[in-house]
């Protein structure tokens, strides 16, 4: 058992290297898009053979859906080839070589692969995993760090992905939209056994996306990667019935309250417990039992995690959409 | 009746893997994209449901069982239906497939 | 045993779908690839959950098959209605 | 050398992500370049993470070695964040495209200089 995870392992990198290389090569940005979806599928696979389930969970997600989606955006707008001769220019070559050497150099003197007694596994882990099953009471470990133990960590990158998303919506949708370029075309009305199949399959998404939500204590999942699998599945109502029926569903207004909601929820389960005697995000007092108190307190950051996740990611891609599409098509 | 099982479920395995082995052959050395789009199509959707049942017959009742079952069905629905449409929209696109003499743009 | 031989045979498709994917020559091959190296990839989560014995990855699998069909409506979305600077040279590219 | 193979990996990559964002042009290569780049990151913390023999971070009947979750979690929501700058930065290109008619570099550069 142990040779086949070796095997699977390095030829899962070396794929990824040869992806990496042909995606320099490739002048077809198309292509190179096309490309950087099977990176994403590959590292996710790369991820479950790690045993980093919740991370896989996500990168599937996150890099073989939402970033080929949203560079496919963006390439509608600046165009399918690079411009200009590719030449191989030798001053970042060499730089790169010299630190790619001074990057070995290091390498080598870390612990080995998997090494048990590596340091990074001596300190904070040890408590991760064998204590907190019978602290937070909640057998994925991923979560109970994630959620309770880092929960302000969390907090901090929920408020970075609203960030986000607010720059981007004051980014492409603060200007006028662009001048109409194209005729307006029913969209994927050609395509009538993939609207039929999309429209079975929305309702099982998101099902799906709801018990990622709930079942993250127990499984592998979550509030990052139910909200991610949640967005998947109205981005795909968006592309196969149109922008404008999507915003009917979900409008911008909505989705602009929701994104707040989200970080607000996780912060006032903090104001909550500080009202509770506790500190800040200490989900103990919020019952009179402690691990009853950890179970309420992390549910409901999930959820505040949730819905900022799905929330953004719904928010972004609209907000790309309008941006490089033109008005009439909006209007249809 | 757990051996005729294992054998079985072997069985699927064996053949699923071999049915992606020949998809793949044909996905890289067959000549024109109909012709790829074919090898691609035929096997995927049989050797997916061959090695999923393979699994299923291998794990025994539970969740898991479940979980498989629905990747089945996905797997079932979203297979031929991406080939569908990949293949409409590269007809609707130009391309024609080899020896189709009624439009000759690609020639 | 078998689950290996499975878990091998999946990785050598993959590698062919990579070389198919980077060869080309139309667009709609990539397309094709990346489609069947996502079903691959939905394989190989399922057949590794196995041989690790860990079959709460069958989440991820799941959501591998749903998340392979929407990225290929993507693709073609984007491809066919696109602006026209995409589709300026349909079939034949690179 | 089977032992470092993950790191020497993980430089590889990190080097030729690199490389996209300072040789290429394109605005949008490069921040495929910086994908590049930050999935090398991610790939160096799991790797860190695996423990030899050890199993998924999640409590099983019969496990005694669990694999090391807190850099699971560190890239589980640097992979989220992550997609959310990356819109970001796209966005900025989108704008960049509207305002200059271009996304390659040394076209953008040319505009802006002074007369």
């Amino acid at each position: 058992m142990f040779a086949i995870s070796t095997l699977l392992d390095i030829s899962v990198l070396t794929l990824l290297v040869i992806v990496a290389l042909a995606m320099v090569r490739e002048r077809d940005l198309f292509a190179t898009v096309m490309l950087s979806g099977i990176y994403g599928l590959l590292s996710a696979s790369f991820f479950v053979l790690m045993d980093a389930a919740d991370v896989a969970f996500t990168e599937a997600a996150v890099g073989a859906g939402i970033f080929p989606l949203l560079m496919l955006t963006v390439l509608t707008s600046v165009g399918r080839y690079e411009a200009g001769e590719r030449r191989v220019r030798i001053l970042p070559l060499m730089l790169m070589l010299a630190l790619a050497g001074a990057l070995f150099a290091a390498v080598v003197q870390m612990p080995a692969f998997g090494a048990v007694d590596a340091p990074s596994h001596a300190h904070v882990a040890q408590r991760y995993i064998y204590d907190s099953p019978d602290e937070i009471g909640i057998p994925n470990m991923v979560t109970s760090v994630l959620a309770s133990y880092r929960g302000f960590d969390t907090l901090g990158e929920v408020v970075v992905i609203f960030t986000a998303a607010v720059g981007v919506v004051v980014i492409l949708l603060g200007g006028r939209p662009k001048t109409p370029q194209q005729s307006s075309q029913a969209l994927m009305a050609e395509h009538k056994v993939l609207r039929i199949v999309g429209k079975m399959l929305i309702p099982l998404i998101l099902l799906f996306g709801l018990y990622v939500q709930f079942h993250g204590e127990y499984g592998p999942g979550g509030g990052f990667q139910a909200g991610v699998i949640f967005a998947v599945g109205i981005i795909l109502y968006a592309m196969l019935f149109g922008l404008s029926n999507a915003q009917r569903v979900v409008p911008l207004g909505v989705l602009r309250w929701l994104v707040a909601l989200g970080v607000l929820i996780y912060g006032s389960v903090g104001l909550a417990s500080l009202l509770a005697g506790g500190e800040y995000l200490n989900y103990s007092v919020l019952a009179n039992d402690s691990v009853t108190g950890q179970h309420i307190g992390i549910i409901v950051i999930e959820l505040g995690v949730g819905i900022t996740v799905a929330s953004a990611m719904v928010l972004i891609f609209f907000a790309f959409t309008r941006a490089t599409r033109s008005r009439d098509e909006l209007e249809e | 009746m757990a051996e005729i099982v294992t054998v079985l479920s072997s069985l699927c395995l064996i053949l699923g893997a071999f049915l992606i082995f020949s998809g793949g052959l044909g996905v890289l050395r067959f000549p024109d994209f109909f012709t790829r789009m074919h090898a691609a199509g035929v096997t995927e959707t049989m050797a997916a449901t061959l090695i999923v049942l393979g699994l299923m017959l291998h794990s025994g009742w539970g969740l898991p069982l479940f979980k498989l079952l629905l990747i089945l069905l996905f797997v079932m629905i979203t297979g031929p239906t991406a080939s569908h449409a990949l293949a409409k929209s590269a007809l609707h696109g130009g391309l024609r497939p080899l020896g189709d003499n009624t439009n000759n743009e690609r020639h | 045993m078998i689950l290996t031989v499975v878990a091998i045979a999946l990785i050598v498709v993959m590698a062919m779908a990579i070389a198919r994917a980077f060869l080309g020559p139309t667009i709609y091959d990539r397309i094709l690839a990346v489609n069947l190296f996502g079903t691959k990839t939905v394989l190989l989560i399922a057949v590794v959950s196995y041989i690790f014995g860990r079959p709460d990855f069958l989440d991820i699998a799941l959501i591998y098959a749903l998340i392979n069909f929407i990225s290929v409506i993507a693709v073609l979305r984007f491809f066919e209605y696109g602006s026209d600077k995409v589709n300026e040279k349909v079939g034949e590219d690179g | 050398m089977a032992e470092y193979y993950n790191y020497l990996v993980v430089v590889l990559l990190m080097v030729v992500g690199l490389y996209i964002v300072m040789a290429q042009a394109n605005l949008v290569k490069k921040l495929i370049g910086l994908n590049i780049f930050q999935t090398s990151v991610f790939i160096f913390y799991i790797s860190t993470a695996k423990v030899t023999g050890g199993t998924a971070p999640i409590v099983v009947d019969g496990a005694e070695l669990y694999s090391n979750p807190l850099p699971q979690v560190l890239i589980l929501t640097a992979i989220v964040v992550g997609i959310a700058t990356m819109a970001l930065a796209l966005a900025l290109v989108l704008r960049i495209k509207r305002a200059y008619g271009s996304v390659e570099e040394d076209v953008i550069l040319e505009q802006d200089k002074p007369c």
